[in-house]
């Protein structure tokens, strides 16, 4: 499907309190761009989020779904971002096997002072979602006429 | 591409990262023989000097022994350096090590094929 | 349904640039439930917070949505703001419309576009916010401080003058650290046991003060006020009430070859010993690996010998168990391993030697008494070299990236020693560069220069070899006079690179604390919190946090006892309201959400619960809020779906998902 | 045991002694050298230039060609040995000439690295073990005092190659021990022999090579060992201490150099 140069796809980015929220301010602060298509979503840890999130997103239109915590050892919560990297394995794989394609969904590890690292993972990642175009498979026909 | 950027890219070193410890030239067992030390070659590389590098003789007395490498605490790879002005000195101005006329009075009857070898590799093209 | 008020902030230009905030407002007085909306240059300013003030009380809102700046900054301010004027502070949203909109989009329709939607993702979110009541925990008052090093004796003895108890664990069979293996202390040049000494005493007859010498930390639970420490005091075989520090066990001891590590290992010590002779406590220990009786049955004379009756080879460890409301990590540091610079002949030649040895070899209870001999033949050198960033400003797999700070001051110290005392000895000294700021620093190094002629000359030394003669032939470079350099020499001395003591990984894990590539504790915040760790309760003292000078480690023990004392000196700490609460309708009691609690916050009750008029006693979980530090590895984990996180529901997530996906 | 052999251009002449000793004492210590068909010649250098893929791909030729034979492939000369690790090192972790090369070759199925490249002292150390061919010698050279020349192209640089203690390595020293001899421990014995520059500026090579003999022998070693032909051969043209192949040695105290000649 060729996919239409304006299209803006629409991408939540969930980012834990303590690392990778404070990345994104980093990366704001330091102005780094990258589109106004991501918005951010405060969790206070990756393990925070819960798959039904994002399946919700994706119900709701989403397009492309990133989760960004500490890196691993990093926790502020000492474990958490391994529940969510084991969690969102599984999911990842069950979405790709409902057609929900693989490079729509992401798990990053962002520290607090990666505002740079911050800036060209979404610019990556929104790049490859726009390439695959709108997500339908979810779509939740029934909000829509 | 000019020639700094040529001599960057045929060796893949940041001569940047280099913090002027002089270790290299510490260790190199040609520097007594050699005009510009290695050390130097970093920095004038750094400095785009490379008519400098194109006149000296250091290129051709590198022994590609590698201690400078071993040894060098910033990863800078002084001798890869060296071998990559060498190699632009050969490729782009045609200068040669060593002369065709040369060789029958250089070779003697224990000479092993591994040196002509060697210095066939590292003088001409 | 809420009465809710957005307030959309200019932040001067650094929002209106770029948003155009009137749009916005005029956005957010069409979402459900906004009834009122405004937009001001200074939202956080006293004017502005009295808009909203003056907003809350007339128009009746009971629900607020600042769009500004990063929660970070001043979600603390809006949420006071509201609690002044009668609103529970947990309805306060921000839409963060400037880290995360304006500053990084140049397009005014798009990020009008985003400040809007993450508007309305606040205000789909604040709908559902509930009034949250911040909890209050108790703060134990006494503080741990783990290494009994100069940091960590320099922290307690401020602690417990603020009256305050404090405990200190030293994993050596004395306190002193790495100062205690000093000489002298530049650049002062006064002896370092003879300003150590005293502190050491003052720490071990400080009433509030209890020293755990020979123990290691073990297991630590709880959080900031109230933590719970599994202290190992490992086996002495020496009874310390009974042993009056003679001596004689030490002497008569028959095991003598074991290395002594107080002196690097340049000498030997009895299998029963204390590290040195003003060790605190001043009770030995006895060395199970080396020890005849231990290992044979056979001996026993340090028994025999001793007259106050108390050695004991039954002894066993013992783990003592003690509450804390504050923790000092004050671990200090080691010189790294020299096998992977095998071009300085280290291992080669006895003569090869690092700085730290030099040190006991100048000291008069080291192992040449004091006098510079080469540990080879016992010569006095006369030629000495000194080789800089061993391992230093190292960015390849051998050493390490950083300056190890101390190394140019002690080499200037070694150099002045050796040129003052043995005149007719030659110092010469290979240097990248000479950093020595400081107080008197520079002079000091000067000095070397100037009035003891010491040779500096500016180049690394690519290797030492070791002479047939036994002397070494030393090759470097000196980069000013552009020549390579061949000098022969007695004696070379390594300035090797310092290293985080090896236990301090473990440590930091057990903590939760952060530590950075290098092994160093990571500090709260690199220039405003350098004394805190991010994990709260635990602080930094020494070297543990980063290179630094005795000076320099002093001040920083200090700020980190009055970081403590501050966190003491409260009766209770304010808790974070944002904690998981179980709905005992769904909870079916099968402990999944115990097991991934970082915390132990959650425990198990017999209850009996009236479900849709079913009367019945059930397992259900129970969250104890004190404990909780709200990260919400049980809200997922449960799957029955009766665990939620406070302020974080899942309600509220998904609201905001859909504001956004609309 | 069986691995694919490269002997490389000087061993099929100048050096024939290391060759034909590896081989006759291989078969002694149990393990098969099988010379591949069609070798080329490494070059002698390693091309350190980044885009000098041409000359690697006779190394990479070789090292596909064991590949195939499913064998570890065996070098005896010092300049094989390093040519075709690093080779193989940057056929494994070089993605540019990992490419490049592989479209050079079209191979059925493209060589990312997967031979493991051994020097033949490597077999002795980790494969049969110097405690094994201790038991194995039959004329053990007792009382002979031997120092170890190493060179530059068996250790540096020790992040490729991977052989032994760049600064301080004691393979050598412990081969020459397991044959029966002692070994003279000297610190010049990874300095370089100057290599190729002695066709040029023997003078310069020459003071080198003097340097490591009298080091070694201020430390009382009568003769010096080497798998280099090119560090033999300078060290020779200095001449202050005899030099022998590893092999040679080798030969001798497992008493097959009699009956090969």
């Amino acid at each position: 499907m060729p996919v239409n140069e304006n299209w803006k796809p629409t991408i939540v980015a969930f980012c834990c309190n303590w690392c990778s929220y404070a990345g994104a301010d980093l990366a704001g602060s330091s102005r780094l761009s990258y589109p106004a298509d991501v918005k951010i979503i405060k969790v206070p840890c990756s393990c925070r989020v819960n798959p039904m999130f994002i399946l919700r997103a994706f119900e709701k239109g989403a397009d492309g779904v990133i989760l960004c915590g500490c890196h691993p050892g990093d926790c502020h919560y000492s474990t958490g971002n391994y529940y969510a990297r084991r969690r969102m394995t599984l999911l990842f794989s069950m979405l790709d096997y409902l057609g929900v394609e693989s490079g729509r969904t992401r798990v990053e590890w962002v520290s607090a002072a990666e505002g740079v690292k911050f800036s060209e993972t979404m610019n990556s990642f929104v790049e490859k979602v726009h390439g695959l175009g709108p997500c339908v498979r979810l779509g939740d026909l029934r909000c829509k006429k | 591409m000019n020639s700094v950027e040529a001599i960057k890219e045929i060796s893949g070193v940041n001569p940047l990262k280099c913090m002027k410890c002089g270790k290299c030239s510490a260790s190199c067992p040609s520097f007594n023989e050699m005009d510009i030390k290695p050390h130097q070659f970093v920095t004038y590389v750094i400095n785009d000097d490379v008519e400098s590098l194109a006149w000296s003789k250091s290129a051709w007395k590198c022994l590609s022994c590698f201690a400078c490498i071993e040894r060098c605490p910033r990863d800078v790879q002084p001798g890869r350096l060296i071998d990559a002005a060498r190699q632009l000195l050969i490729r782009q101005r045609g200068q040669q090590g060593l002369t065709a006329e040369e060789i029958p009075t250089l070779l003697d009857e224990e000479m092993p094929q591994q040196l002509l070898m060697s210095a066939f590799r590292k003088y001409w093209r | 349904m809420r009465r809710i008020g957005v307030f959309v902030c200019h932040c001067g230009s650094n929002i209106a640039a770029t948003v155009d905030v009137k749009k916005v407002v005029e956005l957010a007085l069409r979402e459900p439930g906004v009834v009122h909306a405004e937009d001001y240059p200074y939202m956080c300013s006293e004017a502005g917070q009295s808009r909203i003030a003056q907003a809350i009380r007339e128009k009746q809102l009971d629900g607020l949505v600042v769009c500004s700046c990063s929660p970070r900054m001043h979600e603390a301010t809006f949420r006071k703001c509201a609690e002044k004027n009668g609103l529970n502070p947990y309805l306060v949203e921000i839409a963060n419309i400037r880290e995360h909109c304006s500053w990084i989009h140049k397009n005014m329709e798009e990020a009008t576009q985003k400040a809007a939607i993450l508007m309305r993702a606040a205000v789909a979110k604040v709908h559902l916010n509930a009034p949250l009541q911040a909890g209050t925990s108790k703060v134990t008052k006494r503080a741990l401080v783990i290494g009994g090093g100069i940091a960590g004796i320099q922290t307690a003895l401020d602690i417990a003058e603020a009256g305050f108890p404090v405990d200190i664990v030293e994993k050596e069979p004395s306190i002193g650290g790495r100062m205690s293996q000093l000489d002298k202390t530049f650049p002062t040049l006064d002896c370092s046991a003879c300003i150590l000494t005293p502190k050491m005493v003052d720490a071990a007859s400080h009433e509030n003060i209890t020293l755990f010498t020979y123990s290691e930390v073990e297991k630590v639970s709880g959080f900031v006020g109230n933590f719970t420490v599994d202290i190992r005091k490992k086996a002495r075989y020496v009874d310390m009430d009974k042993c009056t520090g003679c001596g004689v066990c030490q002497e008569k001891c028959p095991s003598k070859k074991s290395l002594n590590e107080f002196n690097r290992g340049l000498n030997t010590r009895s299998a029963i010993y204390t590290p040195f002779a003003q060790a605190i406590p001043n009770v030995p220990v006895i060395d199970a690996t080396a020890c005849i009786k231990m290992k044979t049955g056979k001996c026993g004379i340090c028994e025999k010998f001793c007259q106050a009756g108390a050695i004991d080879y039954t002894q066993k460890d013992a783990i003592i168990t003690r509450e804390y409301g504050a923790i000092v990590v004050a671990t200090g540091f080691d010189t790294i391993p020299l096998d992977k610079y095998g071009e300085y002949a280290y291992n080669e030649s006895k003569d090869v030697i690092t700085s730290l040895e030099l040190e006991r070899i100048m000291n008069a209870a080291g192992p040449t008494k004091g006098h510079l001999e080469r540990l080879s033949d016992g010569k006095a050198p006369k030629e000495i070299v000194f080789i800089q960033c061993v391992g230093s400003r190292c960015s390849d797999r051998r050493g390490k990236p950083y300056c190890s700070k101390i190394c140019c001051m002690y080499t200037a110290k070694h150099a002045m020693l050796i040129r003052d005392k043995y005149p007719d000895t030659k110092v010469t000294v290979f240097y990248i560069d000479v950093r020595t700021p400081g107080k008197n620093f520079d002079e000091f190094y000067r000095r070397a220069v100037e009035d003891y002629g010491v040779n500096y000359i500016k180049g690394q030394v690519g290797k030492v070899a070791p002479q047939p003669d036994g002397s070494l032939l030393v090759q470097g470079v000196d980069l000013l006079e552009n020549k390579q350099i061949l000098k022969k020499a007695d004696m070379v001395v390594l300035a090797t690179a310092i290293e985080p003591n090896k236990d301090v990984r473990k440590i930091a894990t057990m903590l939760t604390a952060s530590i950075d590539t290098n092994n160093f504790l990571t500090e709260a915040h690199p220039k405003l919190r350098p004394v805190e760790s991010p994990t709260a309760g635990v602080f930094l003292s020494g070297v543990c946090q980063g290179p630094k000078d005795i000076p320099e480690t002093v001040a920083q023990a200090g700020a980190a006892a009055v970081k403590v004392i501050g966190l003491l000196a409260k009766d209770s700490l304010t808790t974070n309201p944002c904690t998981a609460k179980s709905d005992e309708l769904r909870c079916n009691g099968c402990s999944q959400c115990a097991n991934v609690c970082p915390y132990g916050a959650i425990s198990y009750e017999t209850k009996l619960i009236n479900d849709h008029g079913v009367r019945e006693e059930r397992r259900i979980a129970v969250v104890n809020s004190a404990l909780c530090q709200g990260c919400g590895a049980c809200t997922v984990t449960c799957p029955s779906g009766a665990m939620d996180l406070q302020g974080f529901s899942n309600r509220q997530i998904i609201a905001e998902v859909d504001a956004i996906c609309r | 045991m069986k691995y694919s052999y490269f002997p490389g251009c000087t061993l099929r002449n100048k050096a024939k002694d290391l060759d034909t000793y590896a081989r006759s004492c291989a078969e002694v210590l149990g393990f098969g050298l099988e010379e591949l068909p069609d070798w080329q010649c490494c070059g002698g250098v390693y091309p350190l230039g980044h885009d000098e893929i041409g000359r690697k791909l006779p190394s990479v030729r070789a090292l596909n060609a064991a590949k195939e034979r499913g064998q570890d492939l065996v070098a005896v000369c010092s300049a094989c040995y390093h040519v075709l690790k690093r080779v193989n090192h940057d056929m494994q972790t070089d993605a540019d000439v990992q490419s490049r090369a592989n479209n050079y070759m079209q191979l059925p199925e493209p060589y990312l690295g997967e031979t493991r490249v051994l020097h033949y002292l490597e077999v002795l150390r980790d494969v049969v073990g110097f405690d094994e061919l201790k038991k194995k010698v039959v004329n053990p050279l007792t009382g002979r005092k031997i120092g170890a020349y190493y060179g530059c192209l068996l250790l540096r640089p020790s992040s490729v190659l991977a052989f032994d203690d760049p600064e301080n390595p004691r393979i050598l020293e412990d081969f020459i021990r397991a044959l029966g001899a002692e070994p003279v421990l000297y610190p010049y014995r990874n300095e370089c022999c100057g290599g190729y520059i002695s066709l040029k500026d023997g003078d310069m090579s020459k003071s080198m090579c003097h340097r490591i003999a009298q080091s070694a022998q201020g430390f009382q070693a009568e003769c010096l060992v080497t798998a280099c032909p090119l560090c033999k051969y300078n060290l020779n043209k200095d001449g202050s201490l005899p030099v022998y192949y590893f092999t040679e040695l080798l030969a001798q105290a497992l008493g097959v150099k009699e009956g090969d000649k």
